[in-house]
């Protein structure tokens, strides 16, 4: 008997196991099918806290979700529809991501009496039981025995043979949800090369799986989703991190420049590092400082080399690179600074996701600094606002921050991704050598934009000198004269105000133009928020929403579409920062906030209710 | 890296001064220094567009100002992770640091040390007074125990650091010691410093004439200086005193001083080794009010000097290798990775 | 013929000349003899940033300004009625503060040719010339000569004789203001105990000038300043970082705490560790640490001890004290941060005053990391606030940030100073020992002013552990868990604002209590707001004052004060901080700015001139 | 300073354990660590609450929580601050500072020098693993060079640290090396730490099991070691490998290992004087990897142990004297000051 298939628009899968049970291989490998597949998608991998807490316990369970649809997706899912868990511990750490209703799929292997117990379940409990009488539909399955069996004649050893007991699981839900299985095989193939047996191993459990789900009765229905409508083009699918990486690789060609990269390992950022020393061959030097005083003072060095500079970290890692920011703020040279923000204060929960830093990238330093922030606002956006960062810097000479999150950084969505020619382009100019004869060089002079020239180290005739002391207007001489610190004060805002003129304009992202509310976010709230907005407005509410990914200056058109819309919520996961910049800059405009501050995105659930209420407020 | 040939232009002491008046105290050891490295410039072989000097805070620091070529006065500490930077970045500029001993020994101890572990090309110039001079008279971390400073009313606590012993703990490739009252023998220590191929450390004895006078007066007294200090030549015997009547020999591992009529001759005595590492160290111990050593004079000169490879050499031999191997990055194949799809 | 004596109000004089001239000396003092007449006062030294620049240039002046009167005085005056400028390149620093038709003395000693070369005066100018023909009174007098003159017989090397210059120049000034020498007398006869000839040549020198003002016919006028009616007391003079330093030791004395102070070097904020160190005997340690994070980490390991723990700097220093005030914050452990603001950004201008590091006081951390925040208004006014911060910072186990400035820092002004009976108790409690058969501690329970236990070790049973991962509530236990989070972060931001019951109600400094226009400053613009609204409000204006000392929690009752009036305006030496402030906690209020950034203090006119504008707009 | 003499309990190894869950990989070298120190924890005869942990950021740093004393686990290199203030603060208490070779020596390098000059009475446990373990997997200052790590894809650059080279350079007074996988050396050295006053450097090797596996494994490996590595013993021979065949001499100031069967005997080698400075130099150069040096042993145990006087009662005793001097301080005349005048 045929299951029967039904259409859905959209599903979350969650795979939770133990970090020894390959649950991010299981899920990236269903995402890559998924994408063939032609759906829109979205992934978070959950990592456990500890690099490897003891097998079978909660803190070691490792997660990967999955959100997948025939319609755009933009968030990898409030809550799962099917949630597969290996063990108990994984069971216990994930059930409050099911959905009411939900399919959970059990490898009863993991839940005997030492699971249960490492999982801290008491004596007497029985999850799985427990489950059964909540609503869920709990399949059950003895997932090492059918591997086992499905492996019998590979003459693997046991240790070999129970690896592929995340294959056996995955070719279930490939069955489940209709799934094609070819490039999982040719993904196995290709990593298993020098290793066939394994690689036949893998794939025959694969198919088992699959034929297992199909042969048994485990589920009474079966689902497919439609290919969404997407725009048409060649995609992958792109971590935070990688477009991150991938953005200084373009910028780096594109501007014609060498690129430095000097920063000191940090979670969650550590992964740019990682990504961009193996770009050696771009004309890209990696410098792993001995601490993130040393990466930024280094990169600084760098850029009054004429290099094009970033440095990177998180959380603790910035603040130790403030005193330094000031000073590139005064020499007025190329400097982009990543700050991948987690979870504060303090070393904080470095694991977690939180938008807390933007009032220290805006105002945390000593003195009047001001320089730019951009934000990207979902993982292959980080390509281009790194991009975006490395071109204001460069053809501005400011310092810029560039603020992604844990969340932006380690989760996933297909990213059209585009080619070098169709690139903006990015134009940098070194000052000119001069002959003795002419008059003095001036480091300080401004061009129509206020931007002094990058004159490097080499070019004779412009030997010059700069520092952290304030300087005199155009010669950049020491300067304690009052006046001469207030306009130079004056102009450095300015200069910053200037960038203003070479972006682009805000624009609505879902909703109308004007309206009765509009919500303003940033950073990695943009899908929550997008998603929320388009189904309240497809539900005839009149909200909107736009989203800052330029946050200092801002576009010069947003004071003007903010006076458009009756209220303002500005949902953000802080306390509140964001709408501190708002109420100082368009002190007339009324805000409201949203805050939560749980290290974690918000749902599209709980942003529907929060702008419901101020819709009806 | 490509070795630019230039013709360089017939230079002067006096290209090499900036156009800023300088503003040390009358009197301060720092004039000589600068005046010293004004005059080496031109004999070093470098255009002058080749010449960064980079400092951190402190009156020493305010070096940059006054040298006539590329410079940066940058953060209290970090003039070492400064030039690190502008090294990888542009392995052809000659780089010299500028520091004071709270820069590189208080705040920027750390820098000091890993730059020259990692052994990127820099010459590093320590002003060594024993005081914080910038900010006015408190004790530094070479300050001797007991010293009164406007931080130390009761006297310093603080057992001082041992430059040479602490950089060649930090396997410095090149230490060496100079003093501002002998500024013909600090040019010659400073050519050194140029010309060996990564991180120099040049300690120099400078004096504050304001918060310390005096302070390495047994040293650099034209009186006192032949029985307390020694200076330092490759393949020498160790000799010192008025009538250069002492000599160091080395009872095994523990250093002896001898004198020369007494029974011991020349042959006796230690021959100075620049590239033997223990024998740097024990030098580095000649160290008054040191609670390890005593009664040696203060060696002057270059303690230990061996190449080795730079940081920046091999991470462009690295950079070229990977091009090499890889070929020139092809941006759009890095774009698209490994898996892509096409949707219609 | 006796010269005729004419009554003034207040007068400003100003002592200029080279660092070795000992103008500081003479114009302290001055400044002691005006206190004892009974004047009201305010000073402000003028110190070259170079340590001593060569003798003779611009550079190397070194000024003292004082503002005394009969009426209340609040600034060291905008210009001055007097300047004494003991060479060519004292005259060329400092003409621009003289008030037109101002008297200049000179010592036309210094006004040779090399020193007009040294001032940089071209070879054909004559500045004492121009002078005469510019409305200003010009004494001209060869200070060198008499002074030579008058201690010829005294047997000392012209080195000796020519160091009592500027006691002969202080004669003439008591003899032109009347004073008595009395106390100049007894100081220097203290000074040089231990050598009597030297002290005999300062007096003759002293006593001749004063004759010699009354003998010639140098001054056309004398006058005389009566006594201010100022509250009954006793008084002394004190500088900000001094009554910070008293302030210290007060605190340390009340709360029966032994006291860590952890700070490197900087100026202007150095002094506060020279001031300290002097008192050991008091039970004051200070460690000068190798940099500014070691300075403020060993405080806070001083602090987890059960030590009031303290740490200061300014600028530069501050920022690298960021990782770590985030970690006190998360500690919830007692430390005082004192900033002596300078003139930023970056080395920016180290002995120019500013106020633009509150935004970075306030929100330049990563995380959500809220502390309390008090600023001095006055140099005596850091007595008070300090010791406000030691309270504060034991009784509520939260940091406090202290942000004095430049210009407070080295200022002066006459104090009635406390005793020790009279200064508000300090409660602090350790927690008690616990016996093994009671309830496990619980480092993170909190109090009804949400304060957690100050557990100090070496007490049995209350052995815990602290550190900067988040904390589960009540145990501090490790914890990730989201609603956790959320709930630690509004209790952090709650704690902070419980603070606001334990502080001064604020109050109106000067006109009614409701009216057209507030101004509202914060910091050391105190002295010039004052005097600026004091005075328009005597000229029937609509305009009062109110001075926030309490910047993070406001007072309770600020928000209801600011309603009572029609406009507000804040004035800032910055670019706009404390309104960010304001426009965030009071959406609903409008408040204008007045912001200048030269490194120098509010003038009381320019003050007047902004307010008149603000009140006919 | 008051030294109160308490009574203490009938301590076991376990009433140091905290009922923290404990987070490190299973096969951490970190495990066997800190077993020793609960095991070595009631003999030192100390009372628990007055006893301190202090870590910085690191899988070592975390240490603390599971300890039942005081602990602090507070930001990434600034442990040996933070206790230097909580040790000033109180000198009564024991306080040991938990690190790993990245908190220590990168980030934390300038702190750990200082602290060694100040020679604070702190016992200072550097887990060294030769990686960064907590951000799972960078390379750290002691990594050797050419190591792959995931941020050196083509092979370390960093020359690493010698870090009982810089100790003994930074004037440490005590420092010794121990190993996870000999836990009983390691527990006897730890009490070696404890017992000297001042600071106290104990290096230990600790396996990264999940990024750095077996670093140490030709020293720790029970078939290799005797001939790898030396253990020192005061007063005794410096002697190894599995038949003790050989021996190490100095010949002048050079080390050598000799053939005990070729003709040496044990009365020419080299005696272990651990209050000997240069010897302990020495010895710390028996560094494979090292340029310097090469085919020496690996030494354990305490190179160098000579007391000093201490920072923090030095500045009790400053404090004691500025009572007895001045007497205790009167806050009344302090407010005063020297000059007051009345206002009727
Ligand atoms: C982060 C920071 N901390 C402190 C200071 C203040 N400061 C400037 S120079 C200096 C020390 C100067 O001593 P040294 O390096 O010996 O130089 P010298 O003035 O003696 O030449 C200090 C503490 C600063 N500028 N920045
Ligand atoms: C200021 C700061 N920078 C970076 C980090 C990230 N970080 C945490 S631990 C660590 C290094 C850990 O290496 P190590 O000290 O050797 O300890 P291990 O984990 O190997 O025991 C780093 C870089 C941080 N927490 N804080
Ligand atoms: S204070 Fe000392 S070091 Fe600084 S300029 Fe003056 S004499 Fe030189
Ligand atoms: S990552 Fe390495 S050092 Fe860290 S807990 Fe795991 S095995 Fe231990
Ligand atoms: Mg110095
Ligand atoms: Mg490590």
């Amino acid at each position: 008997m045929d299951t029967k298939i039904f259409e859905k628009d959209d599903v979350t899968i969650r795979f939770a196991g133990d970090s020894g049970d390959g649950m991010q291989l299981t899920g990236s490998q269903f995402t890559n099918t998924t994408a063939l597949a032609g759906n829109d998608l979205s992934t978070l991998p959950d990592f456990p806290a500890e690099i490897r807490a003891p097998a079978g316990t909660v803190a070691g369970v490792s997660g990967f979700q999955i959100h997948f649809g025939s319609k755009q997706i933009y968030t990898p899912g409030d809550a799962c529809d099917v949630l597969v868990v290996m063990n108990a511990a994984a069971l216990k750490a994930n059930l409050k991501t099911l959905k009411a209703g939900g399919i959970i799929i059990a490898n009863v292997d993991g839940f005997g009496k030492r699971d249960l117990s490492l999982a801290k379940y008491g004596p007497e409990d029985d999850p799985l039981k427990d489950i059964q009488t909540s609503g869920y539909t709990l399949i059950q399955l003895d997932v090492t025995k059918l591997t086992r069996a499905s492996l019998k004649e590979s003459g693997l050893p046991p240790k070999d043979v129970d690896r592929c007991k995340n294959m056996f699981v995955l070719g279930i839900i490939y069955w489940l949800f209709s799934r094609d299985m070819d490039s999982t095989v040719s993904f196995i193939e290709k990593k298993f090369a020098k290793k066939p047996e394994i690689a036949a191993a893998n794939i025959k459990a694969l198919k088992d799986g699959y034929t297992y789900g199909n042969a048994t009765q485990l589920f009474s229905e079966r689902y497919a989703v439609q290919p969404a409508k997407i725009e048409p083009g060649t995609y992958r699918n792109i971590t935070g991190n990688e477009a991150t990486v991938l953005g200084v690789a373009a910028a780096t060609k594109k501007s014609g420049l060498n690129t430095f990269f000097g920063s000191y390992p940090i979670t969650p950022a550590s992964d740019i590092l990682h990504g961009l020393s193996k770009l050696k061959h771009y004309g890209i030097k990696t410098f792993q400082a001995e601490d993130e005083i040393s990466a930024i003072t280094s990169a600084i060095g760098a850029s009054f080399g004429g290099n094009l500079a970033l440095t990177s970290s998180s959380g603790a890692g910035i603040a130790l690179k403030t005193e330094a920011i000031s000073l590139a703020v005064i020499l007025e040279l190329p400097l982009v600074i990543i700050n991948v923000q987690r979870a504060g204060p303090s070393t904080g929960m470095p694991t977690k996701t939180e938008q807390s830093d933007l009032l220290q990238a805006m105002y945390g330093r000593a003195g009047e600094a001001p320089l730019v922030v951009l934000a990207p606002q979902s993982p292959s956006d980080c390509f281009d606002m790194i991009y975006e960062a490395c071109r204001i810097t460069v053809e501005h000479m400011i310092p810029v921050f560039f603020l992604s999150d844990g969340y932006i950084a380690n989760g996933a969505e297909p990213w059209r991704f585009p080619t070098t020619e169709s690139l903006r382009s990015i134009t940098k100019t070194f000052a000119k050598p001069r002959e003795a004869t002419e008059e003095p060089f001036l480091p300080y002079l401004r061009d129509d934009k206020l931007v002094r020239p990058w004159a490097i180290p080499g070019t004779p005739g412009l030997e010059h000198r700069v520092g952290g002391l304030e300087k005199q207007d155009k010669t950049g001489n020491i300067s304690y004269d009052p006046d001469n610190h207030h306009h130079m004060t004056m102009v450095r805002e300015g200069k910053k105000n200037v960038v203003a003129e070479n972006i682009p304009l805000q624009q609505i992202d879902e909703g109308e133009e004007s309206g009765k509310l509009l919500v303003v976010g940033w950073g990695s709230t943009f899908g929550s928020i997008k998603a929320a907005v388009r189904e309240l407005a497809s539900e005839g509410h009149s909200v909107s929403n736009t989203h800052l990914r330029y946050l200092n200056p801002f576009p010069k058109n947003f004071g003007s579409m903010l006076e458009r819309f009756d209220k303002i919520l500005v949902p953000e996961i802080n306390n509140g920062q964001l709408i501190k910049v708002l109420r100082d800059q368009f002190p007339n405009i009324n805000f409201d906030g949203y805050n939560r501050v749980r290290g974690v995105p918000f749902t599209v659930s709980e942003l529907k209710d929060a702008i419901s209420q101020k819709l009806n407020d | 890296m490509e070795v630019k040939e230039k013709q360089l232009p017939e230079y002067s002491s006096k290209d090499f001064s900036s156009d800023q008046d300088v503003r040390w105290c009358p009197g301060c050891g720092d004039y000589t220094i600068l005046k010293q490295v004004q005059n080496l410039m031109p004999d070093i072989g470098v255009a002058k567009e080749d010449i960064v000097f980079v400092a951190g805070i402190g009156c020493s620091s305010r070096f940059p100002y006054y040298m006539d070529t590329y410079g940066i006065h940058s953060i209290h500490g970090r003039a070492p992770a400064v030039a690190t930077g502008l090294k990888i970045a542009r392995p052809e500029l000659s780089v010299w640091v500028i520091t004071g001993d709270g820069d590189s020994l208080s705040i920027g101890g750390n820098h000091l040390i890993h730059a020259l572990r990692r052994n990127v090309d820099l010459n590093i110039l320590l002003f060594n007074n024993e005081i914080y001079g910038l900010t006015k008279g408190q004790y530094s971390p070479t300050s001797p125990e007991g010293m009164v400073t406007k931080s130390t009313p009761f006297g310093s606590l603080d057992h001082p650091f041992n430059p040479a012993a602490l950089a060649i703990g930090a396997d410095a490739g090149f230490f060496a010691r100079a003093m501002d009252r002998d500024p013909k023998h600090m040019r010659s220590i400073m050519e050194r410093a140029h010309k060996h191929k990564g991180t120099s450390l040049v300690e120099i004895y400078q004096n504050c004439i304001v918060f310390n006078d005096g302070a390495f007066e047994s040293y650099t007294d034209k009186k006192l200086r032949d029985d307390t200090s020694i200076y330092l030549e490759q393949g020498e015997p160790l000799i010192f005193g008025k009538e250069s009547q002492f000599g160091i020999r080395l009872d095994g591992h523990k250093p002896e001083v001898v004198s020369l009529s007494g029974g011991f001759s020349k042959d006796d005595l230690w021959i100075h080794d620049e590239t033997d590492h223990f024998k740097a160290y024990i030098l580095s111990r000649f160290f008054d009010n040191n609670s390890i050593e005593g009664g040696f004079p203060r060696p002057f000169g270059v303690f230990y000097d061996v190449q080795k490879p730079t940081y920046e050499d091999q991470l462009h031999s690295q950079m070229n290798m990977a091009v090499e191997i890889r070929g020139e990055g092809d941006l759009d194949a890095l774009l698209a990775g490994s898996e892509t799809w096409v949707v219609k």
